[in-house]
């Protein structure tokens, strides 16, 4: 299996389960227990905080473990409106994952409002857009740091700034950047960040909201006094300490990891359109995540592309993996301005950890053939 | 959501792909924008207006679409080949969809596709040899607004 | 270490892990993509939802999986006062879980009013309180099935019977009976059931909200098509693989086993309190979790008797995990009309899995001699 | 939450435990509703009312409570021992918390108690000598009301 898919989802480390295993058996107490079994399972997890904390520069009394990016979301968009009753402008960007977006659409039932920012062609929000857009009435801004489609990466500094002249809370979903770019929530100027442990080679069902000391918010989960009382329910031990291991390898092994897979992104690009005619390249040509190949190809429907390079054992996805089985083209392509027509020809390339050469000369190799076969049998390809 | 061994036969290997020039028929549904197209060729012997007698003796579909709307074609084609047009109107998607040993419920919509694409066709050969009130008690495509909220 | 603290958290049953360490690597693909490898995921999700289905006799479109007890709690509770907005009574007890009781308390804020039910001297809850309480106005009746800290099982058949008179949503807190005692949502008249995976060998971090066909509720985090649109964010796909092999476990091994360590417990009760006159048996005598022995020692305090036991290597907790640390003794026993003083004294020994028989008669050994050590050093104790 | 070393060692062999028949002094702090009480005796030598004098001969304690509150008593009877009785007035709560090499924040209010109940003790065996005018100079317990939203 040649898997391109890693926006999606990774493989866990070895090393993260290696990490992990003794806390299902061995080490396997309640870390809120006050026996000497509860004191240890509580070491593991806080050891695990600050690799967490060590990672975004936070400290580690700002970092919230939850399971996953998308609670982590939520807590922040929810828990930051509900947390006060005078502002009632939310406002996010128009390419945010359904995590956020549909977290902002929810709370107009609680009589908030949702400004959408648009992006350019590229994916990059319109910060003029957004400063006329802020006002004293607007409680949180939510905006992603990359994207997971088209990987364009967001001016974050510049959208903190423009938040923090009017007091407002910004948020940021680095799901996929946490373990990719490097992060300094303090010189960026991010309050409320999210973070997802299996889009780094870290486990499912983990993940973590950072929240800036001073930051008020409602907790989602209400219960016994777990996270500061800002997250209840039992730690998932195993699952937080894979999370900080796979913090540790990315804090080490990041940088190098960046340069070799944007070779092999940038090998597999050229190779595929040097092949085959008519491709769009999606996402910003810099400003973009190492990592992700967003194309359109015309005349072909992306289901169909997909369907064919998995019979030739490539995992590659179109747009996100949670809205595949929809209709719809990605609302991000939409945004950014492309066609429906084209939008519906999307795929994505996401690669990682465990890519290799001569999986992209594979997918060289089979991809153009693919497609001209799709576009064959298309009635909009032109002859 | 996963197709049946059937379906991704079909769609790696679909039947009757191609155009025919001067068709004798040719019917189009679907709209790019929605993310499916198909067009359907027919040709038909004997030419007359008999729907029990005429019969699709040559078929051929493009498809642009997902894997279900490229297998429904596909199986509209082999389903519809060698049909008399009465026997061809008497298709139902359910039909369609059965012979591919089912479709995921999101993707139903393709197979109506198939079927209407191929009566569109049957539509254009009546009204080409001068029987429109014919082709008018036939089906086809769904208006488009009707196809947008499908 | 002898572990007596099976309420607070169980180890993963080594078959548990087993099924789960496939989906970290070799198979750790995201169920919602639509390649293979994606399809392959959500085919042992789909299989695991059949056997938490088959445990508690709903059907499998009743599961939504949560990253535990607590999430579950909150999502019933919020997801049905939210999704309408006539009726605004929440009615729960007042020996829940914090994950219920605070969770209820929160609603307050957006206007619902909490009626708590009252228990007797056993923890039983007063019938005739709930079928005065319930009204119109009432949206959910939260009512756990057997309590944390004293294992009194609830009459739920008898408060199902209530709310459906009135047109009121049941949910019960089942965290603390799933894999204990056999569960069947229908006969039992139970609309919703929140389980939490750790207390029943599965992993931590798994949990599962089991909802009836029609019972409207909201999501709690929003996003992703995923659990029928109820509870977005990736599957945890191998915590739910551990989930579901722990219910296909408690589904053949649990009446055997209730039965193994119902008489361990009662061993364990009758052999200290042969050797330690003034112990107050905590909870129900009879309709009680099998492995649940939670006792009042008077004239000592529960901390320092954990401190002891600790010290030789036996770990127990007094009171919930959660509160340990807190200066309130159990709201539970409060409620069951324990006065302050002796609740003080509360200590909870929790059996499982892999207790064994000279592990109790350790425990019956060692745990008499520390109760006198602290009663001489007590004021309270008479001479 | 968890309790250092010291704390563990004077938990496990609490020093001074025990009551003294006839004792100069008995002061309790605490209450058993809200799950610490301690109970202190001492004797006094030489039987002044000069607090730079007299000097507490012997110290014991009783208590009901959680381990700091054990390890408090048994560290605050160490330190008091010996000393005259104006040296004990001044022993703080961070005193006997530094002593036990730290407690847990939530525990905090323990300490407290240790060195209140001596005070409390203080004060009885200048009330019993006929001093409550310089008894009420000595702080001990807070009232009851205080102390339980501490
Ligand atoms: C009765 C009860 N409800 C809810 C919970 C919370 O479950 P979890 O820790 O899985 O969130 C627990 C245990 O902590 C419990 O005992
Ligand atoms: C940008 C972004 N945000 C949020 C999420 C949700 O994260 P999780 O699946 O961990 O809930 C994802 C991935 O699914 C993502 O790519």
């Amino acid at each position: 299996m040649i898997y391109l898919d890693y926006n999606a989802t990774t493989p866990t480390d070895p090393r993260v389960l290696d990490a992990m295993l003794p806390y299902f058996q061995a080490r396997f107490a309640n870390p809120s227990s006050i026996h000497r079994a509860g004191h240890e399972a509580r070491r593991a997890v806080e050891k695990a905080r600050e690799k967490l904390a060590h990672l975004v520069v936070a400290r580690v009394d700002e970092v919230y473990f939850t399971s996953g990016g998308t609670e982590a979301d939520n807590i922040a968009v929810k828990g930051v409106a509900f947390a006060q009753n005078k502002r009632k402008k939310i406002i996010t960007s128009a390419i945010e994952h359904h995590a956020v977006l549909t977290t902002c659409e929810y709370m107009t039932k609680f009589g908030f409002e949702v400004v959408k920012v648009p992006v350019d062609p590229h994916g990059i929000i319109d910060l003029n857009f957004l400063e006329d857009a802020v006002d004293d009435n607007t409680v949180i801004i939510s905006i992603m740091h990359a994207n997971n489609e088209v990987g364009t990466v967001e001016p974050i500094t510049e959208i903190s700034k423009i938040a923090h002249r009017h007091g407002i809370v910004f948020h940021t979903d680095a799901v996929q950047t946490v373990g990719k770019l490097p992060i300094d929530i303090e010189s960026m100027g991010i309050d409320m960040l999210s973070l997802s442990g299996h889009k780094f080679c870290g486990p499912k069902g983990t993940g973590a909201l950072i929240a800036r000391t001073g930051i008020r918010f409602d907790p989602l989960s209400h219960g016994g006094h777990h996270e500061h009382n800002k997250r209840a329910g039992t730690e998932n031990v195993p699952g937080i300490v894979g999370l900080g291991k796979a913090c540790e390898i990315a804090m080490t092994e990041m940088a190098e990891e960046e340069k070799r897979i944007r070779l092999l992104r940038d090998k597999l690009w050229n190779g595929i359109r040097e092949k085959i005619p008519d491709l769009i390249l999606n996402g910003h040509p810099e400003k973009r995540l190492a990592n992700t190949l967003g194309i359109c190809v015309r005349y072909v429907e992306g289901e169909s592309l997909l369907l064919h390079l998995d019979m030739h054992g490539i995992c590659a996805s179109s747009g996100s993996a949670c809205t595949s089985g929809s209709l719809e083209p990605s609302h991000v392509l939409l945004a950014m301005g492309i066609p429906h027509e084209t939008a519906h020809g999307s795929i994505r390339f996401s690669l990682g950890r465990y890519t290799e050469e001569a999986e992209i000369l594979e997918v060289i190799r089979v991809f153009p053939k693919i497609v001209e076969k799709l576009r064959v049998i298309s009635p909009l390809s032109k002859k | 959501m996963q197709y049946s061994q059937k379906v991704m036969e079909h769609f790696l290997n679909p039947r009757n792909v191609g155009e025919i020039e001067d068709a004798d028929g040719v019917g189009t549904c679907g709209n790019p924008i929605c993310g499916d197209l198909m067009t359907f060729y027919i040709n038909i012997e004997p030419k007359t207006d008999d729907l029990h007698m005429a019969r699709i003796v040559d078929i051929r579909f493009k498809t642009f679409g997902c894997g279900a709307a490229i297998a429904v074609a596909s199986m509209a084609s082999e389903m519809a080949g060698g049909k008399t047009l009465f026997e061809v109107t008497e298709l139902t998607r359910q039909d369609v969809a059965d012979a591919l040993d089912g479709l995921p419920p999101v993707k139903m919509h393709c197979s109506n596709l198939g079927v209407q694409a191929i009566q569109e066709a049957i539509k254009d050969y009546l009204q080409k040899i001068g029987r429109p009130d014919l082709a008018k008690t036939i089906q086809g495509c769904p208006k488009k607004s009707e196809h947008n909220n499908q």
